[in-house]
């Protein structure tokens, strides 16, 4: 390349990003197609596209002799070009293929543009009166205070509220649990025996005690002492037990013998 | 300084720049200090008395303590300088419960709140409504171990805005109004009270 | 505030409790926190006009960013007060080109940024803006990924003496050519990193 290379005067950038591998101080393709560009001298909008894609395909092909590590980015902007720059050389085909090559062209000149712009827009940013610079704030702010204290709050009725539950708590606390009732195992064999007297013949264990003690809340408590007391009057033989089959309703009926206990 | 300004630096000039460098400066400055700021020697000490006259009975001034100067906020004003934010916090319903007791039930022993509310009354209960400045020990009971007895206190009825105690609502009229559905009728007032 | 004082604060008073508060802040503040520190409730906004005009062409003087105000020197003075200076931390190329950009383009994505500077913006380039305090991720962009959006803050208006996002320097080549909205919808750089 000629003594007015870009490779001579690298634009100061180290991107943090180590995936970048930087090429003589260039942040990236655009950056090296900006700093050529601007050697054409004239104004963005009048650059000439080829030129710059020829000075950037050259530039890669000096930096890849020199053994430089591009970064595929380069290479894949340089393929770009390369496609850009035989759309603009040859005839196109047709028309749409033509204006397609004119408008990739006029969207580069843009990007550069843009980014030339923004590049405007650093310099004036940092020619700002700058905080800490050109403009200090104070050396020693005395600081302001935020005191913040505990604030209850609650209301009467909060207060009401509260007070009535405490003593609806209290009251609660003295209820007694109710026993529960049961039919013991004597009131059911007694029970049993009546019965068993007065109809001789088989009935099931359910029928056999007295209605009295088959209400709702005794049921299962009766059905319990009823079956206790059957056994137990078998075990005297005053009653004997038939049952067909596992699970299948139990029978009972008198022996007619009694034993005094 | 680096300045290719005009031969003499005009006296508004270096008053500006004495008050910039007041009020930038970390620490405070001594005269010879402030000196060395300026682009050309000038006497430090009248244009420090100059802004001292400026700022007299603003919102800052210019001091002198022991040779050397600063800018400070005017100590009548210190007071503005540190805001006052009450945070609100609202009490836990054991807290509440316990305050409506001692309110109703005054002067009460924690004995006797513990067997009203059917639990423990624990210390930290307490002590936060000491905290909220509506309760306060009283004395103690004349029963074995002398217990401190607790009572509310003048900010627990300004709080409620209550003229006296006697202005708390009576059970029998709270039934009425849904705040004791729980209660049954009746026996409102069970056991101790002595 | 507690003060038993008189029942109405003299705009006097409260002009230098005003001044006092920015000169005591170390942080610039907006009216509804200044106005949080005065004992009653009084239009904040002529107060610090006031104070504006009243420090105009001294040393120092009330400045505005993004609604919040801070006394800085006067910036004609920072030649005089170098010794003063906090040496600035010195970003470099691509931050500060990722930072106009975001100034300028905000709310603006990562790509957004990427696409126009063309190369990858690294994590710790956007790191190091958030650092400085001048730069935020604010919501995300309603498009596929929903990437977070980039905006500048406050802080970033009064490092650069920038009253609002309005005040930031004009770039010729933006105004002209609507450059940036042509290319917003040009996406030339599909390249998503990370």
């Amino acid at each position: 390349m000629s003594d007015s290379s870009p490779l001579s005067e690298p634009l100061a950038e180290s991107d943090e990003d180590a995936l970048i591998v930087a090429v003589e101080g260039f942040s990236g393709p655009l950056d090296l197609l900006l700093a050529l560009a601007r050697k054409q001298k004239v104004d963005l909008t009048k650059v000439s596209i080829l030129t710059l894609v020829e000075q950037y395909l050259a530039f890669l092909d000096a930096a890849l002799a020199r053994r430089l590590d591009l970064a595929a980015d380069y290479l894949v902007t340089a393929a770009w070009l390369a496609y850009l720059k035989s759309r603009l050389l040859l005839p196109a085909p047709s028309e749409p293929e033509a204006e397609e090559a004119l408008a990739l062209a006029e969207a580069l000149t843009q990007r550069l543009q843009r980014l030339e712009a923004i590049r405007g827009g650093v310099v004036q940013l940092q020619a700002r009166p700058r905080l800490g610079v050109e403009r200090l704030a104070r050396g020693a702010p005395e600081g302001l205070a935020v005191n913040t204290v505990d604030g209850f709050t609650t209301t009467l009725p909060e207060l009401l509220r509260a007070y009535g539950a405490s003593l609806a708590r209290a009251k609660s606390t003295k209820l007694r649990m109710a026993r529960p009732e049961v039919v013991p195992i004597d009131v059911a064999r007694d029970g049993l025996r009546e019965r068993l007297q007065a109809q001789r013949d088989w009935l099931a264990l359910e029928d056999a005690l007295p209605a009295r003690l088959r209400s709702a809340n005794l049921a299962r408590s009766a059905k319990a002492s009823g079956f206790a007391a059957a056994l137990e009057l078998a075990r005297m033989d005053e009653a004997e037990l038939r049952q067909e089959a596992a699970f299948t309703p139990l029978y009972v009926r008198s022996t007619g013998r009694r034993r005094e206990t | 300084m680096t300045d290719a300004e005009g031969p003499s630096l005009s006296t508004d000039t270096a008053q500006r720049i004495v008050e910039a460098l007041l009020f930038a400066t970390p620490v405070p400055l001594t005269e010879a200090e402030i000196l060395a700021y300026l682009p050309e020697p000038l006497p430090v000490l009248p244009l420090l008395r100059a802004l001292q006259t400026d700022y007299a009975g603003r919102g800052v001034q210019i001091e002198e303590h022991g040779g050397r100067w600063a800018v400070r906020t005017a100590p009548d004003l210190g007071r503005y300088l540190q805001r006052l934010q009450i945070k609100p916090k609202t009490l836990s319903q054991a807290a509440l419960e316990t305050l409506a007791i001692i309110a109703y039930r005054q002067p009460v022993t924690r004995a006797e709140i513990e067997q009203i509310r059917g639990v423990t009354v624990s210390r930290g209960t307490l002590d936060l409504l000491v905290d909220t400045g509506w309760v306060r020990p009283r004395g103690r009971k004349a029963v074995p171990g002398r217990p401190v007895t607790w009572v509310t206190t003048p900010a627990f009825l300004d709080h409620f805005d209550l003229q006296s105690l006697d202005d708390l609502p009576r059970l029998e009229e709270l039934t009425g109004a849904g705040l004791f559905d729980a209660l049954a009728a009746g026996s409102d007032e069970p056991d101790e009270k002595d």
